[in-house]
């Protein structure tokens, strides 16, 4: 058990942050590189004004119309993506290991409401999966990988609340809680969840066209 | 449909593991601690001091109560007389709160996982 | 060619004609026109209740039409418009119409020294080329792309040999357009076939075809080069010779070919309107080296200087070595003269004109509803009402100058000759 | 539950379509999909498929799918889903049958609006995918046969009604006669060199509707614009070769459009109340020739209007009697903001504008843009049943007091006229021109 710790919360830790801000960097710079040899438009049309107009009526709630068209989605998915990064970012418990291992630290949100942000995380995770079975529009749309990945996306959530509140096996769950972190951290570039790092871009890339070229709204 | 039901279980397992089981205590239990903690985030951690020792076959104090001096630790020194924030977070190191708990958890867990025995993880020491 | 030593070259400015005087004296009266020479102004007039006719230095056509339009004169001064009487149409030369009349006629075309006007005509819904009044002796369903050789003795035009009904877009697929010289189409039935040339000699002629709907080259003489390409735009003979010269879209960029293979050993984003020297050795383009960019290339090296909206009137000199053109920058024109742009910003610019030894450079340009000469980067203040394309003597020496001057109670067309030297100082 | 979709897909037989795909073979298919995927699509491409996380936020923007009882086939991403991740996802091993399939759903079943790209929180670019999905149909030879015959009269004649050189220049006379019976002194200026304006307009124009050129005549003479029109091919500003994918085609009509233009030394051109045109010449066709923007600028009729209202060059003599309901079409209003400008010029010359819901940005699609309507007979009925929403909003526009719809757009009028007359909803459709021409002043015109 300790050489299974000591893996996963050291080489391991490297390894996910590794491939993930790697990975990252190699999925911006390698679709930057193909947008310029064979998508010239995105460069020559993209506009930080309007880009950011855009991008701004996207991640504030109910500030576009189809966030306003479903109220309980739009709730819910905000909820969810702010839990699903300050969670892992403000937690306490991660920011003692960061400071142990490298002596840096910053503010620390309190472990009653990570407590909360990790249920909504959770919660939003079987919102989205029974969306994801009731919905036609959307059931029609999904596929097994989709459920992969909100396994994926939940398992940290789970496995962390578990050992958190110490829970039978929570030993055992403190590692499926880091390894399942590492695998979802390790798999965003290169899954579905890379809209992480495409959303600015794509959004980004309507929104010049909409404001700069065509003078419009597109939200 | 057959792959749905099963994500389906595994969902209402790990639903009703959450609130199936509760914390459980011990007894006769003494705890490491220190003045300077005033607020608690965690569970104050259990630790039976002579039975620790012995069962690490720790001999010298200053194993844990080490005095280190221009980043050299004293051998013959040591400074069970002192509380770990007296210098842990100390005016002149201008130390904050995080670093006497990463003072604490370093000389727990880095001797433990060295050693291959003792708690680890946060749940092991902070029990509830 | 026309002999420009023929004309008047003496230094003076002498007044042609009064427009304020037409304009009293007919209802209407349309834009003018002004002669090579500039020894004659001409605009359509309203003569009477819908009836119309021409009026020349003052002169009216004995006859008048229903309809004239399409006002031009030859290179050699002859004026020639497009008119109808009674529902049918044909071409006046100095108020003369052809015998022949037609359905239709358009697109007026000359030769270079005048002699032979050339129009496209339709009658019975059938399509033909006349020259001098002389139609093709073969009529097609549909012409487009009328093109004349030099000495206007030869016509070409693409032509559908085949006809099929509307909606049959397989047969369509299978080529049913081909390109008609003298009225005499080619073997060769291609999908389509766009803008041609025809050769000096005027004996061979290269089109822009596409062989399939996904497959463009280019035909000469019915006889397509081996490869083909994305994309095509209008073939050039050499001024010389017959090679053929055109610029193709290969893997996404544009290059120029000769016969078949690459000559400038860069792409481009895109390359058209390349144009030949005198002699042939030498040929400029519109290029855009990068998107959005745009430029001339010298036998494919592009300037440093680019400009953002656009580039058109590409021209070069008859020895070849200065190249000019007019750029647009920012909703503003320029004219540009070998990699320099000229300081002043105009409303619009016209295509440079060299003199024969190139040593100037000159233009027509528009500012504030005004129109001005600039010369060799000069921006000459005396504004007209109206002005025509600037002519350099023979000589190179002296310019003429063809413009409307107007003030409150006057507006006079005036043919001006001006020593070269007196402008630039 | 795609039970309806299948349903409705069955009763079309297009014959360009069913002869096209009996020349297909698998290994055709595979190697054109893949040559184009390769050689023609990059990073929006993949960023747009990789990106979408399957959530169903774009349904909603498809005027389709709300017609179609939120049938999820036809969803945007479901529509990309039967289409573009299927042959992504297969390495282009699909069958002639899918392919069938795909091109009635990239050509049939979306009008390339955009709607959809203000759902989608990605901004993902569905009419993108959907052209990409035409290109691929057209290199493969399987294309509807009314726009493919459309995309051939382009090819051949620079404009899209197989119109004949003459036959153009004839009509422009023919209409220039007409007006003066009306207005005496009128012209339409042919080749007039170094005029203000270049007045562009779309094939169907001189073929059927005459009468629109005589009215922009009538407006231009009235408020004493500098005009001229081309005697050459060139005049057209229409494109259906860009809506079937062949873009080397698209880049000749605008090469021969703009060059009328430039060659007629104009400071600008203003073209007629078409939507699809202006998306041509304004971030389509030019874009493939290499112009960043339209090198020599593009007004369209609702700008053009705005402006000669506000410098008073055209006066309201009275307003139009009706109240009337303004539709926006997609490609001037998301494609270039006209919304306002039209609206302003709407008021100016009519008592009532009752607006429709949504509108603006969001307005509804009419089911016709895209070259849908172009598809020709073997579709109407799929446009019809596919815009039933736009029946239900039209109808709630009735119900408030609308009785004419201002619809600035051919292809708009096309398919909002459909949709009046299947629906029964008894409205009068209008291009705003119309109530210009009706109720502005004309100083010149012959008493009668």
């Amino acid at each position: 058990m300790h050489d299974l710790y000591a893996f996963v919360s050291g080489p391991l830790v490297w390894v996910a942050f590794i491939i993930f801000f790697g990975g990252s960097i190699y999925r911006l710079v390698s679709m930057a590189i193909l947008a310029k040899k064979k998508d010239g438009v995105v460069f020559e049309y993209f506009n930080f004004k309007y880009a950011l107009r855009s991008i701004f009526h996207w991640i504030i709630p109910f500030a576009s119309t189809n966030w306003r068209l479903h109220p309980w989605m739009t709730i819910v998915t905000f909820a969810f993506h702010i839990g699903l990064i300050f969670t892992p970012v403000f937690l306490f418990a991660h920011i003692i290991l960061i400071k142990e291992s490298w002596d840096i630290s910053w503010w620390a949100m309190p472990d009653g409401l990570a407590d909360i942000l990790t249920l909504v995380v959770i919660a939003s995770c079987v919102f989205f999966f029974v969306r994801r079975q009731v919905l036609p529009e959307v059931k029609y749309l999904t596929s097994t990988s989709d459920y992969v990945i909100l396994v994926l996306v939940a398992l940290p959530f789970i496995t962390g609340f578990w050992t958190y509140h110490q829970w039978p096996e929570s030993t055992f769950m403190g590692i499926l809680h880091i390894l399942s972190g590492e695998v979802m951290l390790a798999v965003i570039p290169f899954t579905k969840l890379s809209h992480m790092l495409f959303f600015p871009i794509t959004r980004g890339y309507m929104g010049s066209e909409f404001g700069g070229v065509r003078q419009a709204k597109d939200w | 449909m057959r792959k749905t039901l099963g994500l389906l279980f595994l969902f209402s397992f790990l639903a009703a593991s959450l609130v199936g089981f509760s914390a459980y205590c011990q007894e006769d239990i003494s705890f490491v601690g220190d003045s300077a903690f005033t607020e608690r985030m965690r569970p104050s951690v259990p630790f039976l001091h002579d039975d620790h020792n012995e069962m690490a076959n720790i001999e010298d104090c200053n194993e844990c109560h080490h005095v280190w001096e221009d980043g050299k630790k004293l051998e013959w020194d040591s400074s069970e007389d002192k509380e770990c924030s007296e210098c842990h977070l100390s005016q002149e190191s201008g130390d904050s709160d995080m670093d006497l708990i990463k003072a604490y958890h370093n000389m727990c867990k880095e001797c433990h996982i060295g050693q291959k025995a003792g708690p680890v993880q946060c749940s092991e020491c902070h029990i509830k | 060619m026309v002999d420009l030593d023929a004309w008047d070259w003496e230094v003076d400015k002498r007044m042609i004609a009064d427009l304020r005087q037409w304009k009293e004296q007919f209802e209407h009266i349309e834009e003018p026109c002004v002669s090579p020479d500039g020894e004659k102004i001409a605009a359509v007039v309203q003569s009477g209740e819908m009836e119309f006719s021409v009026c020349e230095n003052g002169t009216v056509w004995e006859s008048p039409f229903d309809k004239v339009w399409y006002l031009r004169y030859t290179p050699d001064g002859r004026l020639v418009g497009l008119v109808s009487d009674t529902g049918t149409w044909t071409v006046a030369v100095d108020g003369e119409a052809w015998e022949e009349t037609y359905d239709f006629v358009w697109n007026t075309q000359f030769s270079e020294d005048g002699k032979n006007i050339t129009v496209a005509a339709q009658s019975g819904m059938e399509y033909f080329a006349v020259t001098n009044g002389t139609p093709w002796e073969n009529k097609f369903s549909f012409m487009t792309n009328l093109a004349i050789s030099r000495d206007g003795n030869h016509s070409a035009a693409s032509v559908q040999t085949i006809s099929i009904s509307e909606g049959d877009i397989w047969s369509f697929r299978k080529g049913c357009f081909s390109v008609a010289v003298d009225g005499e189409p080619w073997d060769t039935n291609f999908v389509n076939v766009w803008e041609m040339d025809i050769s000096a000699d005027g004996r061979h002629v290269a089109a822009e075809v596409r062989t399939t709907i996904y497959d463009f080259t280019i035909a000469v003489d019915g006889k397509t080069w081996p490869e083909t390409f994305q994309a095509v735009w209008k073939p050039k003979f050499s001024p010389v010779t017959t090679s053929v010269t055109a610029s193709v879209r290969k893997n996404g960029v544009w290059v120029l070919m000769r016969d078949g293979r690459q000559i400038w050993d860069r792409s481009f984003v895109q390359l058209w309107h390349h144009v030949y020297n005198a002699d042939g050795t030498k040929i400029a383009a519109i290029v855009a080296p990068k998107y959005g960019r745009w430029t001339m290339a010298l036998d494919g090296v592009p300037w440093s200087l680019t400009f953002g909206d656009l580039v058109t009137d590409a021209v070069i000199s008859a020895d070849g070595r200065r190249v000019g053109c007019v750029g647009k920058e920012n909703g503003v024109y320029f004219i540009a003269v070998d990699g320099i742009r000229w300081n002043d910003t105009f409303d619009m610019a016209w295509k440079p004109v060299f003199s024969s030894d190139s040593a100037y450079v000159a233009a027509k340009v528009e500012k504030n509803g005004r129109y001005f000469l600039a010369l060799n980067g000069k921006f000459l203040g005396h504004g007209f009402k109206s002005l025509w394309d600037p002519v350099f003597s023979p000589d190179g020496k002296k310019l003429l100058v063809r413009g409307i001057e107007d003030g409150p109670d006057k507006e006079q067309y005036h043919r001006k000759v001006i020593k070269v030297s007196d402008i630039l100082g | 539950m795609t039970e309806s979709a299948e349903k409705i897909k069955k009763q079309f037989i297009d014959k360009g379509i069913e002869k096209g795909v009996e020349e297909l073979t698998p290994e055709k298919i595979e190697k054109t999909i893949n040559k184009i995927l390769k050689s023609e699509t990059g990073a929006r491409f993949k960023a747009y498929v990789e990106t979408c996380v399957h959530c169903g936020l774009c349904s909603e923007g498809c005027h389709y799918y709300l017609s179609h009882d939120k049938d999820p086939a036809f969803s945007p991403a479901g529509k990309v889903k039967q289409t573009i991740w299927e042959i992504v996802k297969t390495k282009g091993k699909v069958s002639p049958e899918f392919i069938k399939q795909a091109c009635e759903i990239a050509f049939t079943e979306c009008n390339l609006c955009k709607r959809c790209a203000m759902y989608c929180p990605f901004g993902i670019d569905v009419a993108y995918l959907m052209l990409t999905m035409r290109r691929i149909c057209h290199m493969l030879g399987v294309v509807p046969q009314y726009i493919c015959d459309t995309a051939h009269s382009h090819a051949s004649t620079m404009n899209q009604m197989w119109v004949k050189d003459d036959e153009w220049i004839d009509s422009l006379i023919w209409q220039e006669e007409e007006a003066r019976e009306e207005i005496p002194d009128l012209r339409i200026p042919l080749e007039k060199e170094g005029a203000d304006i270049f007045y562009s307009v779309i094939g169907p124009e001189p073929k059927f509707r005459a009468q629109l050129i005589y009215q922009a005549a009538v407006i231009m003479n009235v408020a004493g614009a500098d005009w001229t029109m081309p005697a050459t091919p060139g005049w057209d500003n229409s494109d259906m070769c860009m809506f079937i994918g062949e873009n080397e085609m698209m880049g000749r009509l605008k090469k021969s459009h703009f060059e009328a233009a430039m060659r007629l030394k104009v400071k600008r051109i203003v073209m007629g109340e078409c939507g699809h045109a202006f998306r041509s010449v304004y971030d389509m066709g030019n874009r493939w020739l290499g112009w960043k923007m339209p090198p020599i600028p593009v007004i369209h009729a609702l700008e053009f209007y705005h402006e000669l209202l506000t410098q008073g060059k055209i006066k309201v003599a009275k307003k139009f009697d009706k109240a009337v309901t303004f539709h926006d079409p997609c490609n001037v209003v998301r494609g270039r903001g006209l919304h306002e400008m039209g609206r302003e010029v709407t008021r100016a010359f009519t008592n009532e504008l009752i607006e429709m819901h949504p509108n603006r940005e969001q307005n509804l699609c009419c089911c016709a843009g895209g070259g849908v309507i172009n598809c020709g007979p073997p579709f109407k009925m799929k446009r019809i049943d596919g815009d039933r929403i736009k029946a239900e909003q039209l109808f709630n526009a009735k119900s408030r007091g609308a009785s004419t719809i201002i619809a600035p757009c051919h292809n708009c009028h096309g398919g909002l006229e459909d949709i009046v007359h299947h629906y029964g909803l008894g409205m009068d459709i209008k291009f705003l021109g119309d109530i210009i021409y009706e109720c502005m002043e004309k100083p010149g015109a012959s008493e009668g």
